[in-house]
């Protein structure tokens, strides 16, 4: 009996779900931009300030421009939980929709649907995370990680610890030290810091912490403890950030030693613990607090107006100033678009155009109200990321503090490595490879 | 061929002796550390215990297995916090979520429990599962998703530490005044447990629904009342087991996955054993931070996520009947 | 009763000296007896005397500390209950031990289990010697249905039959196998007047037609003096009595054994 | 009285043991097969396609797998995400080592894989049963999670494992480029073959045995069960369906996925579809990972589709919420699962119009 009931089942689920198909083929009044966002689960604590920060931008550009050279914007989000399935099923149900470009959050979700975006012709913008070979333009044409990859800021630590050692001759023989999460982010910059430790001499051990058991490091700090490593980055997420912060101040770990990723340098991760956690360091590429016009805007025509959900006392946070920052890169890129191809609604592709010769300059970052906020951005169409720099902040015990001057990234060393990998991915994927010129 | 076969037995070699002898020489290193890791297991395994408590609790008077005791003690944790973050003062918070748990204790009882009354074992493990998927959207409506801190200094909980033994270990041992405070609580509240259990008529009737349902309503104590009440007290016991947990950390709707944590020691100790589940909670803490400590260079990181399990497995391979059940004599 | 022309032949199964405990509590002491082929052997004693125990002995549930077991001619080491299955031992449970969740029809086909030969692949498919090999089984077993006369709970679970016709399923189980040595651990308890008949019916009959010998435990005396052999005695784990049914109803030991109501009830015999 | 078999006379055993003796029901089935063969694919939307059906019928697969060794079997399982993982792993690893190994032949071949794996953490079943099995496959499955992710060799030091395009008979059927519909056949071929010999399985001997030591292991083993080698055989062939599904959820669903989403989260998923489809139940299997999988969509998209203008993160909250309580009111309802609600309704229908 079975294939009869079972096919029975599904056709009463395809019965419910048939109108859900229809309203897929919405009308096309505006440029739809779905953002996977997770306000829920266990980095909700990270998710929601990105989220807000993304969904402000939009709203202050449709309520106080009428939209991109008065096209409108449409955004949707999908909540995720940072899971990659539910992710997936958010794709596939937005992608038909006329999505432009996607911006997954989620280095899962990003690796899960990379290989989806030639085929649907829809870009991906991954600011500052995913993966990160997927710089290399020419194997990975859809996929977007400006303004730099989590190898290029691995370098940049690399070179911070050498300066404040008095030169990179100087770090033979001292220990380098990873704490991050066991995930496809987290193991992300391993690679990099590898290659370094080869060329400087440096004994490079890594930390991981496991995303379930993630609120309980006592075993990695207790280990961290016996190996006393000189300098300790970090590549953490959501509640994984407060604990390790908690965990260094538990074994005293000098907080001036240890650093962590721009994803790991939210006032929600050190505010807990407040003065104890001063002098912790972060990698940063964007301004800290909300000292910009943008942000006076934003008061006057978005907060408090549905369907923004942020509270004032988040402007200016680290992770809302991101997405903030994501959005504004998004709207530029649909900007210089809309220079080649009109002021419609455009499409995937001519979104992906528009992020491939996107031109941020210091001038434009004053038009918007954000002078200085960032350092200009362009990318080309062999190098996604850009390979741009990254300054380290410093936590004073209540605020963020810019510490260091923008870092560049040691190209010379990334790059290759990010050329290699690339390649590698080509051939078992069997991706095309495009010329560049 | 002699090649490889000489490789894979250097690879034994090195393997088995990073097992078993590498250890010793890391001991003698840093004897102090021995000495932390065992305190750390010890603190551990207190936390493991005070989830596997709750489970005991209902495991033993309404037979269920509860699914969603992870998600109870985060919910009675943030009701905790949530309420001392209104400017409620920390007992009465304390008191705001002992009602909280009560209540739902209550609902529980007449929309769940009542209804599957006389089902499998399976069935009301699967309610349960209902319930925690429940729990944790309704909570997180009305808690908000993300983690929130432990006021600690508002519940007077010391989150200090206390050095002790430099001298004699050359390197002193750290002891958290967290740890000392959860062991010490856990304790109290584990005697306190106990003498319900066993001087209290109520406590004796919910011993003797363990063992047969129609016995305890010959004390004359309805079955309704006696789930109303070890559920509630399951609540109570997450309300403490949640305010430590999220102390470590921050309290949030991720704590729950940590409570699979409590299924190898309820193994161990057994599913109806009050002192079964400290003393399980406990070999497994040691037992998988000494592993994850001491075989990292042969093993990786990572190696306590299943320790316990394995631990688990073995005592269970050995005993079926875990450490402290009863033998299991199989008739027909 | 005991009137029919079979032939009771030489020794089945032989225990010697078989002595059985529980940490510490002895259940069984240096027991002995046969079970010749072709017979009907009863075996009675109180509550209590170690009737069960005997029988998981003999089908391997239970390995005595001491003593000799010799089935065919073999002397017997330690085993598992189905080895002894596969030497042709069956037995039922005094408390039934029917597969609750199958059908009527799938739990006698279980019977059958050691008679198919097909591996789980030709299972798989289902078609071809697996579908033969089935459809042979089901004959053999639609045959015990016929001579058990519950054609018509075929394809009724277990769990939904009343006590009497599981036990008849469970017998039917057990014929399934068509066994050398069929042991019946108290076939007709909580059975009334005409369900008793139709048990004693079947097990002469299986008796008759097929060979099988039978060894039984049973409470109620006058079915046990009608169809039985002989019957063995046990009383607080030793055997007290080995004979013939009219002999054994006369020994003094059997009787004092029965002091009490199973006292009269002998007597009044 | 349109659904009723009076009148229909077996005359052979052969015809009671077909798998539907019942002429509407063979009707039935012929028309249902026409609607996934032919209907499903040219009518159904992509999205229809990969979010629903193909997730369905990989889902189906593992359950069945799942629900022949606990549903079947009687032996608990919570290790079912750690055998897709090898599943998923071993048939990535295979298409990486061998480019021109068949495809189909990768997949089959990861099954066994999972069933090696699947033997090797059954072995413990001899001596413990139930809740207490539970935690021998809870060390199962978190010890493969940590295998995965620690050992670079099986990932190829890569941070997630793909999908690799193939084709079979000149159509690309796996990897990103492969077609939904493509991609559908593929899966539904598979579930459909092995749900016919899930099904023989079941009312074979084996079927049989299993389902003895499930009732009751001691009665099994005296009537010559061998009890190790039987669960054995159940943890090797459920390991095997669970690890094909997991290689289809890689190469048909994911084309990209990092090896800890094969999680424990994954094993309580399927476990929840045989229990809300009916443990011992092929059909129940199908039921309940058509529920799982769909009433999520239909929850996530329920606002939009009735207009209500709730934000997407009160909606997920609310999905959480409903799908707890639509388990414990389908518990409560029927206990035994979807598969007995149908059966309740079959008998219903066959009494139609004229209950007695």
């Amino acid at each position: 009996m079975t294939f009869k009931r079972s096919a029975l089942g599904l056709i009463a689920a395809a019965a419910i779900v048939a109108p859900t198909i229809g309203a897929a083929q919405a009308a096309q009044d505006g440029i739809y931009i779905p953002l996977l966002t997770y306000r829920t689960g266990p980095f909700a604590d990270s998710g929601t300030p990105i989220a807000n920060g993304l969904n402000d931008y939009f709203q202050l550009l449709n309520t106080r421009d009428g939209g991109i050279n008065g096209v409108k914007l449409i955004v949707e989000e999908c909540e995720t939980g940072y899971k990659t399935d539910v992710g997936v099923e958010c794709y596939e149900r937005t992608k038909t929709k006329g999505a432009v470009v996607y911006n997954p959050y989620s280095t899962g979700i990003t690796n899960a649907i990379i290989p989806k975006t030639p085929d649907d012709k829809i870009p991906v913008l991954s600011m500052g995370y995913g993966l990160t070979p997927a710089a290399d333009g020419r194997v990975f044409p859809w996929v977007f990680n400006m303004p730099t990859t989590y190898w290029s800021q691995a370098s940049v630590f690399v070179k911070y610890v050498a300066q404040q050692e008095g030169g990179f001759d100087k770090l033979k023989g001292k220990k380098i030290g990873l704490i991050h999460l066991d995930h496809p982010y987290g193991k992300e910059p391993i690679p990099t810091l590898q290659k370094l430790a080869g060329m400087y001499g440096f004994e490079f051990v890594t930390y991981p912490v496991p995303p379930k058991t993630m609120q309980d490091q006592r075993s990695t700090w207790e280990k961290i403890d016996d190996d006393a490593p000189d300098w300790l980055f970090m590549w953490g997420w959501g509640a994984m950030n407060p604990t390790a912060i908690k965990g260094a101040i538990d074994v005293d770990y000098p907080m001036d030693h240890f650093i962590g990723v721009w994803w790991s340098g939210n006032e929600s991760d050190v505010r807990d613990s407040g003065k104890k956690a001063e002098g912790y360091l972060a990698g940063e590429f964007h301004g800290v607090g909300d000292d910009w016009p943008l942000f006076d805007e934003i008061r006057k025509y978005v907060i408090g107006k549905s369907p923004s959900q942020t509270p004032e006392s988040m402007l200016g946070e680290t992770l809302y100033n991101r997405g903030i920052m994501n959005a504004v890169i998004v709207a530029e890129a649909i900007r210089t678009a809309m220079g080649k191809f009109g002021n419609k609604v455009i499409n995937g592709e001519e979104m992906r155009w528009g992020l491939e010769n996107i031109n941020l300059t210091a001038a434009r970052l004053k038009e918007l109200g954000l002078e200085g906020f960032t350092i200009p951005i362009r990318v080309s169409c062999e190098d996604h990321e850009g390979n741009h720099p990254v300054y380290l902040k410093r936590w004073d015990g209540s605020k963020w503090v810019k510490h260091s001057d923008w870092i560049s990234p040691m190209r010379n060393v990334v790059r290759p490595l990010i050329e290699a990998e690339a390649k590698k991915l080509a051939e078992e994927r069997h991706l095309p490879i495009r010329e560049c010129k | 061929m002699e090649a490889v076969g000489l490789d894979v037995l250097t690879w034994m070699v090195d393997f088995l002796s990073g097992l078993f002898v590498d250890p010793f020489f890391a001991v003698a290193r840093r004897p102090d550390k021995l000495v932390q890791i065992l305190i750390q297991g010890v603190s551990a395994g207190v936390m493991y215990s005070l989830i596997a408590l709750g489970f005991v609790l209902i495991f033993k008077a309404s037979g269920v297995f509860n699914f969603a005791q992870g998600i109870m003690v985060v919910f009675a944790g943030l009701s905790v916090v949530v309420l001392i973050e209104a400017g409620v003062p920390a007992i009465l918070a304390i008191a705001g979520a002992v009602v909280v748990m009560i209540v739902m204790a209550f609902a529980i009882e007449r929309l769940v429990l009542r209804p599957l009354v006389n089902q499998d074992g399976i069935i009301l493990f699967m309610a349960t599962i209902g319930l925690a998927f429940f729990l944790e959207g309704f909570g997180q409506i009305i808690f908000g998703a993300d983690p929130k801190p432990v006021p600690v200094d508002a519940l007077m909980i010391p989150d200090g530490k206390i050095k002790v033994l430099g001298g004699l270990l050359g390197k002193p041992v750290r002891i958290y005044e967290l740890d000392l405070t959860a062991a010490g609580f856990g304790a109290l509240m584990v005697a306190a447990i106990i003498v319900f259990l066993n001087r209290t008529k109520i406590g004796r009737a919910l011993r003797a629904v363990a063992d047969d349902n129609q016995a305890a309503l010959s004390v004359g104590i309805p079955l309704r009342t006696i789930w109303v009440l070890v559920w509630s007290l399951a609540g109570i016991v997450a309300i403490f087991a949640g305010v430590m947990w999220g102390a470590q950390s921050q309290a949030g709707f991720s704590l729950a996955v940590l409570a699979l944590k409590a299924l190898p020691v309820l193994i161990l100790g057994g599913f109806t054993s009050v002192p079964g589940a400290i003393i399980g909670g406990t070999i497994i803490g040691v037992g998988e931070k000494l592993g994850e400590f001491y075989w990292r260079g042969v093993m990786g990181d990572g190696v306590e996520q299943w320790l316990g399990y394995v631990i688990a497995l073995i005592v269970l391979l050995v005993r079926p009947q875990g450490l402290f059940g009863e033998k299991i004599i199989e008739r027909i | 009763m005991t009137t029919s022309t079979r032939r009771i032949g030489d020794t089945l199964l032989k225990l010697e000296d078989i002595s059985l405990s529980f940490g510490g509590v002895k259940a069984l002491t240096n027991i002995s007896f046969e079970i010749k082929e072709h017979e009907i052997l009863a075996i009675i004693g109180p509550n209590g005397a170690g009737k069960s125990s005997m029988l998981n002995v003999i089908n391997g549930f239970y390995h005595p500390q001491e003593g000799r077991i010799t089935f065919r001619g073999q002397v017997r080491r330690q085993m598992r209950p189905y080895d002894a299955a596969r030497q042709g031992i069956a037995r039922t449970f005094q408390n039934i031990a029917l597969f609750k969740g199958m059908s009527t029809l799938d739990n006698i086909m279980t019977g059958r289990l050691l008679k198919m030969k097909r591996n789980f692949l030709w299972q798989a498919l289902y078609w071809g010697p697996a579908l033969k090999e089935e459809l042979e089984h089901r004959k053999v077993v639609e045959r015990v249905i016929d001579f058990l006369e519950i054609q018509a709970i075929r394809k009724t679970p277990v769990g939904r039959l009343p006590y009497g016709l599981q036990k008849r399923v469970e017998l039917g189980r057990a014929l399934a196998a068509e066994p050398d040595l069929l042991l019946l651990d108290e076939p007709m308890a909580g059975m009334n007047v005409e369900e008793k008949e139709d048990m004693c019916r079947f097990i002469l009959d299986v008796n008759d037609e097929f060979g099988t010998t039978i060894a039984l435990i049973e409470h109620d005396m006058s079915v046990v003096m009608d169809i039985s052999d002989r019957v063995v005695v046990l009383d607080y784990g030793r055997k007290i009595a080995d004979g013939p049914p009219e002999e054994v109803r006369r020994n003094k030991d059997v009787i004092d054994a029965y002091l009490g109501v199973s006292h009269e009830e002998m007597a009044a015999e | 009285m349109i659904y009723r078999e009076a009148g229909q006379f077996k005359t052979s055993y052969a015809a009671d043991q077909a798998i539907f003796p019942i002429l509407q029901d063979r009707i039935a089935v012929a028309i249902m097969m026409v609607v996934a063969l032919v209907v499903i694919p040219m009518f159904g939307s992509d999205y229809f396609l990969e979010i629903i059906m193909i997730n369905v019928l990989f889902f189906s697969l593992a359950a069945i797998g799942l629900n022949l060794l606990t549903g079947y079997t009687g032996q608990i399982s919570l290790g079912t995400g750690g055998f897709m993982a090898v599943g998923a792993v071993s048939s990535y690893k295979m298409a990486i080592l061998f480019p021109d190994l068949n495809i189909i032949l990768i997949f089959l071949l990861s099954g066994l894989f999972a069933a090696a794996v699947g033997i090797l953490f059954g072995l413990p079943s001899l001596r413990i049963k139930g809740f207490y099995l539970a935690v021998a496959t809870l060390a199962a499955q978190f010890f493969l999670d940590w295998l995965f992710l620690r050992v670079d060799w099986f990932t190829n030091a890569s941070t997630a494992i793909e999908g690799v395009p193939r084709s079979l008979f000149g159509v690309t059927i796996t990897g990103p480029a492969a077609t939904p519909v493509a991609k559908y056949y593929v899966a539904l071929g598979f579930v459909l073959v092995f749900a016919l010999i899930a099904k023989n399985l079941v009312r074979s001997q084996v079927g049989r045995a299993w389902m003895a030591i499930r009732d009751m292991d001691i009665a099994a083993e005296i009537i010559g069960i061998r009890p190790l080698r039987t669960k054995l055989l159940a943890f090797a062939i459920s390991s095997f369906y669970c690890g094909i599904a997991g290689s289809l959820m890689l190469f048909l669903f994911y084309d990209s996925a990092e090896p800890d989403l094969f999680d424990i989260n994954l094993s309580f998923k399927v476990l929840f579809m045989i229990i809300i489809g009916g443990l011992g139940s092929i059909l129940g299997s199908f039921l309940g990972a058509a529920f799982i999988v769909t009433i999520p969509v239909i929850l996530t998209n329920a606002p939009d589709l009735l207009g209500l203008p709730i934000s997407s993160e009160l909606a997920k909250h609310l999905e959480f919420m409903i799908f707890g309580a639509l388990i414990i009111f389908f518990l409560i309802v029927e206990p035994h699962g979807l598969a007995r609600l149908w059966q309740i309704a079959k008998e219903k229908l066959r009494q139609w119009p004229f209950p007695y």
